[in-house]
């Protein structure tokens, strides 16, 4: 890796996000609104036996989600341009596969690839916690490595189970058309929950979350707020929902009241933060509560607030934790306290600051407002009372948030704290203006997204509501019998899992 | 006559080989293997096996125990027995096993095998050394190659192992 | 059960007979080892007991029983006492499987004995490793047993003495199996008959004179080995006078000794009875037939033929005697090296040269 | 190794030449051992026996008690107490003479320092005794060893060489003293 | 004619005896010898089974029990040997380097 | 009187393997100390012949030749097992040369040895008789216990040497007496006449429950499940790096061969016993093994437990097989064990390799806190101990997560979700102590104390190996269909 200078190292991974982000763009354009298949779809036999095919697709819930991936992407990139000082190389390298297994889980289409895709993330992200990271790194990269790993290994056994119930395929889609016992639902979903609530993290698996952000690198903090966050919820929509609708429907109640305890939860706890990342991290939990509210509410405007809401917390959060981290460069601490009164040193760099935690308050006009009023609306046709409170998670986001912001921006510096601070320079404007211009227009105008979810959503609703009884019979006949299977009898199912 | 010879050769063996377990000398416990071993060629001899009960000897007793006793002396290990601290459980363990391997086999005896059916040429009058030389260089000439192959290793081996000054070539 | 008493009863008598034959002859020999190497030494040898000292032995022997028995300090009682008796017992078993003279078989009250040999089993000559074998414990044991350093390190010496010789004997043999093709002593020996030629020594076939399967150097490697096995000069290691005292018995006395002792010439005997049955003929003239045949007593012949093995066993045991007169005693790495290095490759190429001999000109 | 030398190793030559010599010795040679209490060997002449005193032909002591014999001992064998022979002031003689023979090595120098050879070595060797305090000898004991071993007694010192013993028979010239 | 069953129950006893003696002693020399206990209960299986079956098949296998028994003693005698050199003990407890 | 020339044929790679090590061996005195490098080339060079004459030697897939009156057997499992330990052994050869110079240990018989224990290992990968499997299995373990105390001025590796031969002789006693039994059930050793035995016998017989109890213990030691696990520990401390190596490696897979082979062919009519049986002991090795091997402070031991666990996954596989309904429903799970060895032996080959390569210098390379900064000092070191230890962790891309992959798959085919789930919870735990090791390369700074950055000890072959062994696992890791069918087809030659 010597032969590789850190320059050149940064400038190779700013070239090939871009080039990510200049390939990827076009899609958004190519994309097809009107329909609810898969598109630019890839279709390579992998392994013949069992049949695991490299196939890849897009549709309206990945295309926004992959969208914002490549496009945070450079933004890490820039951001991490000075601010990582050691064994540069590896960093970038690190960077770079992480892109590549986030984008490979967004757009997989078998099982297996999927499932090699969002394992295959972990070592990069724990060494860039781990290596690059704070003071406590170690603890937390340990913690975030074995939580999502725990939580990961039972997705694959229900992924295998799947595979046996679900007609000897990976294919998702396919799987996604598979009926299931209701009681072999109920564990499946039990198993994909352990993975994807994890990785949300929905309430009692988030622990991992604050130290892992906070002891991340300020690309790290990004890369996990925006995308791997969003992973677990894409997970629950692109899986749970579509293939265990019964499980799903069942286990409503449970998800939704995990959903509100953890906006609640998050956002009491970002109150009692002294550290800005924690704090931010703690307003991660209660977003995405917010998501997996509107997921699990089962309607399309629950749904489609959710999808949206993960692409705005991908958004906002990430120049939040960009925020931090270029304080953090010129300062050395994250702390409330040490960075009080920025607004004068720092003109545009507070002004930015504010419109990321209004943003996140979900203040009307910026892309929050937008996704928690969808996931609201969808709740409330719900239950009334679950949408009140977790009206209260948008006011305690506010307090939070603003609370940050008066102190930060608007304190009052002690003296000898306050150094002439450098106002942000081109490359730090570079990395938040782009965030900038997509909360105001997510904010004010939805639509082309909105738009492009739609048909997607709509079909993943549709799908849950059909009629699905729970069939003894096995709709194995007709796939292509693999070299591995021993025989066409079905496996006998007495109570869905043995 | 065949049931006291079979009986007196059973009782020294399964008396000394509890001897050889239980003695806390290591000398005795050889030496109540060396007697196990001269019963056992008895019991070979009762069994037609007489060539055995002869190798069983020069093998067992002549070279085997001989290099036991060889090293205890050596070693000169008169005192230091101890059993291990879970002896009464393994004790208990061991007890139980031969009520049950007894019961067993006792209980089920023995039904005639479909052995008529193998293809090993049934021999009559087993015993014979030349029917088991035959055997040995024909049928199981593999394995008794391989046997010469572990002889072989065992020999390198131990040299290599006991040698003082063989690491000393290595400049 | 009359019918096994009875063969309890001659094989009592057969064991008797041959036990006094030996120890008779080990009696011999501690006087003869007297007198040989005195007078190769151009010495007398004893001379006091009886005239020319021929009562010797007995005197010996009477000293011997009436002395004190002494167990030393710390020592091992119970394996005190036993070693030589092991020693003792287990150099005149061995003899049982000796044909003395011809395989004659013997019809009394319709059962057949064969009375030059004790027991004719198709294993004799394992039989015979099988118990020489054993013969290294009595030695380890009363060496480990005396708790006395000179004892034990005789012991150890001869443990290692007695495996590593033990190989060659076996060794040794093999050729002569390979040719006769039997275990049984006696077979072998009968396949010896017929004039020196056919002894395995000189390994002509049955039907010509040229040594085709000649075993001299199994002979050569036997004897040798068969020197080792017995603790004799000059591979009298174990008991080592000027470095070990006495070597393994330095702290027996008494009957004990005397056990030692004469277990040493039993096997003495042994060795030599083997060696002339397995390459000498044994009870066979080194001419066809017999000189009693041929003038008409058939039913004498066995004088003959016992004369004759008697013969080359104290041939062999004069041989013993010169030995032990003539050469000096090996140094122990020496004694190692000649056995590993020397013995035991010219024992294996033997077997393969005579394997290769008797699979192309068989017998 | 040479060739030969090979050939002889594999022939066992050098032992064959052994046995050979034991052989021949076991044949042609007689035994040389002497039944030695029913047979003794000659003794040589100088033969360096027990130890004795001497006396003239008239009886007297030869001793002087000059104490050279016991300065002359390596083993401190000899204890000399002499004293003056009552009434002649000028005459000394061994009053008290003791000879411990176990530590003797029997080298004769208190011989050949005698000025008046008054000590000589006897031809006796059997002297094994059960009590070694029996070896521990006074004058009278040596005085009546010499007398037996030598019952002719000299007359006089004529020929005597300055430093030799009469019975030298390194000296031979000089007349041989019957056994 | 001895039953079968005989011969099975004193080979067991000898196996499980050699079992015993392995778990229970700690000196590694009666550790040895309580396998050669073991395989001397095969042995007999072995023998017992030929005679039985009249195959000398079983014979022969006692052939290779023994030549494993001699090779093995032969490892295990050298290694305890080097042991003793290094540690001065072959009591198994005494082996505190390598925990359990 | 044949000469047994075809045999002689069919075992030609065998004979080739031992009179190598016969030459090695007999070379070595003549060897100067300088130029013994020559006779591990020399070794290496027979085992690639022999490579080339096992994929010569079978034509068709199904094909099964016999040879020496039925006691070997020259088929497509075997040529599995085969080529595997070839590959082995060869990378274990080239990985040994730097390690036993740098441990002053570098003796030519050492060449030999691992020779002779690959030819034992051969023979019980092809053996179809107990007696015969036996065998080598005895030839393979004593190599094995010489190789472990050869490092004679160190007590501990005499010490591994001794815990291992007591251990290996007192299994391979009870091994044994096994056969025995089944002898005296069948008549003969022959697995396929065992099995017809056992087909009339019918299973509920006690004696056969006995001796597969028996024939159990004795492969569970040598395959260190728990509770025979015991040795495993120690033994793989205190030998010579390059020997635990090898034997975590090549002798458990030559061990899983035979025992696939004799509880499939030989025992194929138990299955519904043995199955529980093994069941029970995956289980238990899973929790204990990697309970156990958390708190490890040495790689070694570290690796040792881990050995043991990856026993326990491919036991998931070999458990799924006895589920299946006919021999043939077990060909997937069997062929997963396969895969599962197959990678498992070139990951931790690799993993020792890093640790044998640290052993220079002053720094011992076997305590975890040896690697502490080593990403800083050593990065392609470091990286490569990175992907081993993902591997090993069962992490995709890596070749590690397919191993797993299908073993599970058999088990959750086989019925054993449950199963899976409960292994890959312990796989969970396994990634904390493997991480631990990254964790420390990567995210500790070298300790300031610690002078000199070490040179590693290493060459220009075993850094090419390594980089084609990391090469491998990834490339597995994308591409594992060659693999796959290649263990697909062998298995269907057990009958």
């Amino acid at each position: 890796m010597s032969f590789v200078t850190e320059s050149t190292a940064r400038w190779i991974a700013l070239v090939a996000t871009l080039a990510d982000l200049c390939v990827a763009l076009p899609l958004w354009w190519l994309f097809d609104p009107q329909t609810s298949q898969m598109q630019f779809t890839e279709h390579v036999a992998w392994i013949t036996s069992p049949p695991i095919y490299y196939s890849l697709g897009l549709d309206g819930i990945s295309l926004p989600l992959v969208l914002m991936t490549v496009g945070i992407m450079p933004l890490c990139v820039l951001a991490s341009w000075n601010a990582v000082t050691t064994r540069v190389q590896g960093f970038m390298a690190m960077v770079l596969v992480m892109e590549t297994t986030m984008v490979g889980v967004f757009v997989a289409l078998d099982f297996v690839l999927f499932y090699v895709f969002w394992e295959a993330m972990l070592i990069p992200m724990y060494l860039l916690i781990g290596v690059w990271g704070g003071a406590n790194r170690l603890y937390a990269a340990i913690k975030f490595f074995l939580y999502t790993l725990a939580g990961s290994m039972l997705l694959l056994v229900a992924i295998l189970v799947l595979y046996y119930y679900g007609g000897h395929t990976f294919d998702i889609l396919a799987l996604s058309q598979g009926t299931y016992p209701a009681s072999l639902q109920t564990w499946i979903f039990l198993a994909f929950f352990a993975a994807f609530a994890v990785k949300v993290p929905m309430f009692p698996f988030h622990t991992w979350l604050p130290d892992a952000h906070v002891e991340a690198p300020t690309a790290g903090s990004v890369i996990l707020a925006s995308i791997l966050l969003k992973m677990g919820a894409y997970g629950f929509l692109r899986f749970s929902l579509p293939m265990l609708p019964d499980a799903s429907r069942m286990f409503t109640p449970v998800m939704v009241v995990l959903s509100i305890i953890a906006i609640i939860y998050g956002a009491y706890m970002a109150l009692a933060q002294v550290d800005l990342k924690k704090l931010i991290a703690y307003s991660s939990v209660s977003h995405m509560g917010f998501v997996t509210l509107g997921l699990f509410v089962l309607n399309q405007q629950g749904i489609e607030g959710a999808v949206l809401q993960m692409v705005n917390h991908g958004i906002t959060t990430g120049g939040l934790f960009l925020c931090v981290g270029i304080i953090y460069e010129r300062t050395h601490s994250r702390l409330i306290a040490d960075n009080v009164g920025l607004a004068s040193p720092m003109p545009q760099y507070a002004t930015l600051l504010v419109i990321f935690a209004l943003s996140s308050l979900g203040l009307p006009g910026t892309n929050s407002f937008v996704g928690e009023f969808l996931v609201l609306v969808g709740t409330f046709s719900w239950s009334k009372i679950a949408t009140a409170v977790a009206s209260l998670g948008i006011i305690l986001a506010a307090t939070y948030l603003l609370w940050m912001v008066q102190r930060v921006v608007f304190g009052v510096p002690t003296p000898h704290h306050l150094p002439k601070l450098r106002d942000l320079n081109p490359r730090e404007l570079a990395t938040l203006v782009p965030l900038v211009l997509l909360i105001f227009w997510i904010g004010l105008y939805p639509n082309p997204l909105m738009s492009r979810m739609h048909q997607s959503v709509t079909n993943t609703i549709a799908s849950m509501s059909r009629e699905k009884v729970a069939p003894t019979a096995h709709p194995s006949a007709g796939v292509i019998t693999p070299l591995l299977v021993d025989s066409e009898e079905p496996l006998e199912i007495q109570g869905g899992s043995r | 006559m065949e049931q006291v010879f079979f009986f007196y050769f059973a009782v020294v063996i399964a008396a000394t080989s509890v001897l050889v377990v239980a003695l806390r000398n290591p000398i005795y416990s050889t030496l109540a293997l060396l007697i196990m071993f001269f019963h056992v060629a008895g019991l070979y001899v009762t069994l037609h096996a007489e060539f055995l009960a002869a190798v069983q000897i020069i093998v067992y007793a002549g070279a085997i125990l001989v290099l036991y006793l060889f090293v205890v002396m050596l070693l000169n290990l008169k005192q230091d027995v101890r059993y291990h601290r879970q002896w009464p459980m393994a004790a208990a363990v061991g007890v139980i096993l031969v009520i049950e391997a007894v019961v067993l086999t006792a209980m089920k005896g023995w039904t005639t095998p479909a052995v008529a059916a193998g293809t090993e040429t049934a021999i009559a009058g087993a015993g014979n050394t030349e029917a088991i030389g035959d055997v040995l260089y024909t049928t199981y000439l593999f394995p008794f190659e391989v046997a010469s192959v572990i002889l072989l290793v065992a020999m390198i081996g131990a040299i290599i192992l006991a040698k003082k000054d063989i690491g000393e070539r290595e400049a | 059960m009359t019918e096994l008493s009875l063969r309890l009863a001659v094989s009592f008598v057969q064991i008797l007979a041959e036990v006094s034959l030996v120890m008779l002859t080990v009696a011999i020999m501690t006087l003869a080892e007297r007198k040989v190497l005195g007078w190769m030494q151009d010495r007398m040898g004893p001379m006091e007991v009886g005239p020319y000292g021929i009562l010797q032995p007995l005197a010996d022997g009477v000293k011997l029983f009436f002395k004190e028995d002494i167990v030393p300090a710390g020592a091992n009682k119970a394996m005190f006492a036993l070693a030589p008796m092991l020693t003792m017992v287990v150099s005149l078993i061995g003899f049982a499987v000796i044909p003395f003279g011809p395989d004659i078989t013997l019809n009394i009250h319709g059962l057949t004995i064969k009375p030059f040999v004790i027991a004719d089993i198709n294993i004799g000559i394992l039989y015979i490793l099988a118990i020489a074998s054993i013969g290294a414990y009595g030695i380890i044991l009363g060496g480990w047993s005396s708790n006395s350093k000179y004892s034990l390190l005789g012991g150890l010496r001869s443990a290692a003495q007695v495996i590593s010789y033990e190989l060659n004997v076996g060794l040794a043999i093999v050729g002569v199996l390979l040719l006769s093709g039997s275990l049984s002593l006696v077979e072998i020996t009968e396949a010896q008959s017929g004039g020196f030629w056919h002894w395995f020594i000189w390994g002509a076939r049955p039907d010509g004179f040229f040594p085709i399967h000649t075993q001299i150097f199994a002979f050569v490697v036997f004897l040798i080995s068969g020197v080792a096995e017995t603790n004799r000069i000059t591979f009298d290691l174990p008991e080592a006078e000027s470095e070990l005292v006495a070597g393994f018995f330095t702290e027996y006395s008494g009957m004990k000794f005397a056990f030692f002792v004469s277990a040493e010439y039993a096997s003495m005997v042994l060795v030599s009875c083997v060696a002339a049955s397995l390459f000498l003929g044994g009870w066979n003239a080194p001419y066809p037939g017999t000189i009693f045949e041929y003038i008409g007593l058939e039913q004498l012949a066995w004088i003959e033929h016992i004369v004759w093995f008697a013969g080359k066993v104290y041939f062999f045991l004069f041989v013993f005697i010169w030995l032990r007169a003539t050469l000096p005693r090996l140094r122990y790495d020496q004694l190692m090296r000649f056995g590993w290095k020397v013995l035991l490759p010219i024992a294996l190429a033997n077997i393969i040269i005579t394997a290769i001999t008797v699979y192309l000109f068989p017998r | 190794m040479t060739f030969k030398a090979w050939i002889k190793t594999i022939t066992f030559y050098e032992l064959a030449v052994g046995m050979k010599a034991t052989m021949s010795h076991l044949l042609h040679y007689k035994p040389i051992t002497m039944q030695y209490p029913h047979e003794k060997r000659i003794l040589p002449d100088n033969y360096r026996g027990m130890l004795s005193l001497l006396r003239y032909d008239d009886g007297t002591e030869k001793c002087v008690g000059c104490d050279l014999c016991e300065a002359a001992c390596p083993s401190r064998v000899i204890r000399v107490v002499s004293a003056e022979v009552p009434g002649e002031p000028t005459k000394r003689y061994a009053k008290e003479y003791y000879m411990d023979m176990t530590r003797c090595l029997f080298c004769g120098l208190c011989v050949d320092a005698c000025p008046v050879d008054a000590l000589g070595m006897t031809r006796e060797y059997e002297w094994s005794v059960y009590d070694k305090r029996q070896l521990h000898l006074n004058k009278e004991q040596l005085l009546a060893i010499g007398d037996r071993s030598f019952p002719v007694r000299e007359k006089q010192l004529e020929l005597q060489h300055p430093n030799v013993a009469f019975f030298n028979v390194a000296f031979k010239h000089l007349p041989q003293k019957p056994d | 004619m001895i039953p079968l069953s005989y011969y099975l129950i004193l080979s067991g006893i000898m196996f499980l005896t050699g079992v015993i003696g392995v778990l229970l002693r700690r000196n590694i020399i009666i550790i040895l010898l309580s396998v050669e206990l073991m395989l001397n209960a095969t042995n007999i299986n072995f023998v017992a089974f030929s005679q039985y079956f009249h195959n000398v098949a079983g014979q022969v296998f006692v052939f290779f029990t023994l030549t494993v028994a001699a090779a093995e003693v032969a490892v295990g005698l050298a290694i305890i040997i080097a042991l003793y050199r290094a540690k001065s003990t072959i009591n198994i407890d005494e082996f505190q380097l390598l925990k359990w | 009187m044949s000469l047994y020339g075809t045999d002689l044929l069919a075992l030609l790679p065998e004979l080739i393997i031992v009179s190598t090590a016969c030459l090695v061996i007999a070379l070595d005195p003549i060897t100067p100390a300088s130029r013994r490098d020559l006779l591990a080339w020399l070794s290496v060079g027979a085992l690639a012949l022999c490579l080339g004459l096992t994929g010569l030697q079978i034509s068709g897939e199904n094909v099964r030749v016999s040879a020496f009156s039925d006691l070997v057997a020259i088929d497509a499992y075997a040529r599995f097992w085969k080529v595997l330990l070839y590959g082995v052994t060869g990378i274990t050869i080239v990985l040994s040369l730097p390690y036993l110079k740098a441990e002053r240990i570098h003796l030519g018989e050492y060449y030999g040895f691992i020779l002779l224990a690959l030819s034992g290992m051969l023979v019980m990968v092809s053996a179809v008789d107990l007696l015969t499997i036996y065998l080598g299995t005895e030839l393979m373990s004593i190599s094995l216990y010489v190789m472990a105390g050869l490092n004679r001025s160190k007590p501990r590796s005499l010490e591994a040497s001794a815990k291992y031969f007591v251990l290996g002789a007192f299994s391979s006693g009870i091994l044994l007496y096994g056969i025995s039994l089944l002898y005296g059930l069948a008549g003969s050793t022959k697995l396929a006449l065992i099995a017809g035995a056992i087909g009339t016998r019918g299973t509920d017989d006690p004696l056969v429950l006995i001796a597969t109890i028996l024939i159990a213990v004795g492969f569970g030691f040598k395959l260190a499940a728990v509770p025979f696990h015991m040795w495993t520990p120690d033994v793989y401390e205190g030998a010579p790096t390059s020997v635990t190596a090898f034997m975590a490696v090549a002798a458990k897979a030559a061990s899983f061969a035979a025992f696939i082979r004799v509880f499939v062919e030989g025992l194929g009519g138990l299955k519904a016993d043995w199955s529980i049986m093994f069941l029970l002991i995956s289980i238990v090795t899973l929790l204990l093994g990697n309970v156990v091997a958390i708190v490890q402070t040495n790689i070694k031991r570290m690796l040792a437990y881990s050995s043991i666990v990856h026993a326990g996954y491919a036991l998931i596989g070999f458990v799924a097989a006895g589920r299946g309904d006919s021999l043939s429903g077990g060909a997937p799970g069997l062929a997963s064990v396969m895969m599962y060895l197959a990678i498992y032996s070139f990951m931790t080959l690799g993993a020792f390799a890093v640790i044998g390569m640290l052993r220079k210098g002053g720094v011992e390379g076997e305590e975890i806190e040896d690697f502490t900064g080593l990403a800083k000092r050593q990065p392609v070191a470091a990286f490569f101990m990175l992907i081993f230890m993902a591997s090993l962790a069962g992490i995709p891309p890596t070749a590690g997560f397919i191993a797993k992959f299908y073993v599970f798959m058999a088990a959750v085919d086989a019925g054993m979700a449950w199963l899976a789930a409960l292994a890959l919870i312990f796989a969970a735990v396994s990634a904390y102590y493997y991480m631990r090791v990254v964790m420390v390369m990567y995210m500790r700074d070298p300790n300031p104390s610690s002078i000199a950055p070490p040179r590693l000890a290493t060459s220009p072959a075993l850094s090419f190996v390594l980089a084609c062994a990391v090469a491998g696992v990834i490339l597995f890791g994308l591409f594992p269909n060659p693999l796959v069918s290649f263990a697909l087809q062998s298995v269907l030659t057990l009958k």
